[in-house]
């Protein structure tokens, strides 16, 4: 996400540290969503057995895979939202 | 409350500068698990369908219109409040 | 919201960043729940358009109006509670 | 766990007040959030109804009884269990 | 949930406050997860009345007594995994 | 982004070993959470029925086997995004 964390010159340790930092904390943060999101999309919550189910393997690994490219094109449009105005629509 | 001194007030923007960024991630979240949530509904398949893909961003669009919305409005409920000594008193 | 982080008298440098920064998580946080709440309530999640139309554009207006007017009544409520009993509610 | 020493005790307890805040603080937002979606239904007027606004004061009124009860009941539990060795092991 | 927090030995004086903080952290969100689940099970969201009522007065009590046995259920299994397999299930 | 240090990768290291702590327990309680409200629905009584304990057991064991397949697919898909350039651009 490069228009997150991207291109600052000259930055301090310091900076520098804490810009790694919030690279991974976005990571685990979309982690535990993804968790969120493909268990309530994927698993039958009146829990029969306690082994996934093929449906429900094939259905977490799909549920992933879809996750991340609605990641990709929701980063690329808002880049691309970002570059067209500067100024933005998240500032509070 | 009493006012804050030019020091203490550049020392709270420090802090609100590494939150801003916080709540920047986090609500760029809220919207990719929002709009995957009411968009994706099929796992047949890997890859998005192009209905999918284009519900995604109908979703975005309209959310971020949505908060830019209601940012402003409440922006106006808190100048309005505060204005009249509302909530926060005194 | 006075009887939240109202008079403490004398204090010092950082109790009263503390406080100022106290003060500005809490409206960050009612903005965060307020868009919760509001596109919930008003935004239609088939996403048919890409723009908010006019029932959904006056219904966000008027939701956080109402937001609002809850909040205020839920802080007076509660204010009137503390100084009716001291001790209170909350404790853990 | 070693007990804490009481300088180790003075600087956890100092740790902890700013946390209580920030809870407190999550409560009453809580309470706002969930009385407003339960009640909050119509959006013809951008006041509320009197029948809204009565169900919200009974809504924050039954919350805090609930949490009063629910609280109660919790470190009851806790101290047996702490008592009988539970959770915390040993 | 001394399969958390157990054991270390020789640890600094930073350390055990850190891990006395992270005890009484566990146990603040746990009543936090406890209000929210409870409050969904037992209490009616019409309102019709301020009070609560014999019957979820009730519920609320044996909600508590379900929540803690189902956390000593969760947490037994776990450390009964631990055990099994060094390495786990939850690293990222 | 620039490569770090050594130091600071120390540094870095550090810091996310508290953040692991956190994200364990977060992760523990919020499978307590979702087995409880999955499989606990009455409350005629205040023990759990035997009906209800196999149902959290399997519920446990089913999102613990979930959360790893997960966790197995997120990384090689992470992998291979960053192989290709791909979020975190360049």
């Amino acid at each position: 996400m490069s228009f997150l964390f991207g291109g600052r010159p000259q930055i301090s340790s310091e900076q520098k540290i804490a810009q790694a930092e919030a690279e991974i904390d976005m990571v685990s943060d979309m982690y535990t969503r993804l968790v969120q999101s493909c268990s309530k999309k994927c698993i039958d919550n009146s829990y029969r057995e306690a082994d996934l189910n093929k449906g429900e393997s094939v259905c977490l690994d799909r549920c992933v895979a879809k996750f991340f490219e609605v990641n990709v094109k929701v980063s690329e449009k808002m880049q691309g939202e970002a570059q067209n105005k500067s100024g933005g629509m998240f500032n509070m | 409350m009493d006012a804050l001194t030019p020091a203490e007030q550049r020392e709270l923007e420090g802090r609100m500068q590494k939150k801003q960024m916080k709540e920047f991630m986090n609500m760029y979240s809220n919207l990719v698990q929002r709009c995957f949530d009411d968009c994706i509904n099929g796992f047949e398949s890997k890859s998005l369908t192009s209905r999918e893909e284009s519900c995604v961003m109908r979703c975005v669009d309209k959310h971020m219109k949505g908060s830019q919305r209601l940012g402003d409005r409440f922006q106006e409920q808190n100048a309005a409040m505060a204005a009249s000594g509302g909530l926060s008193g005194r």
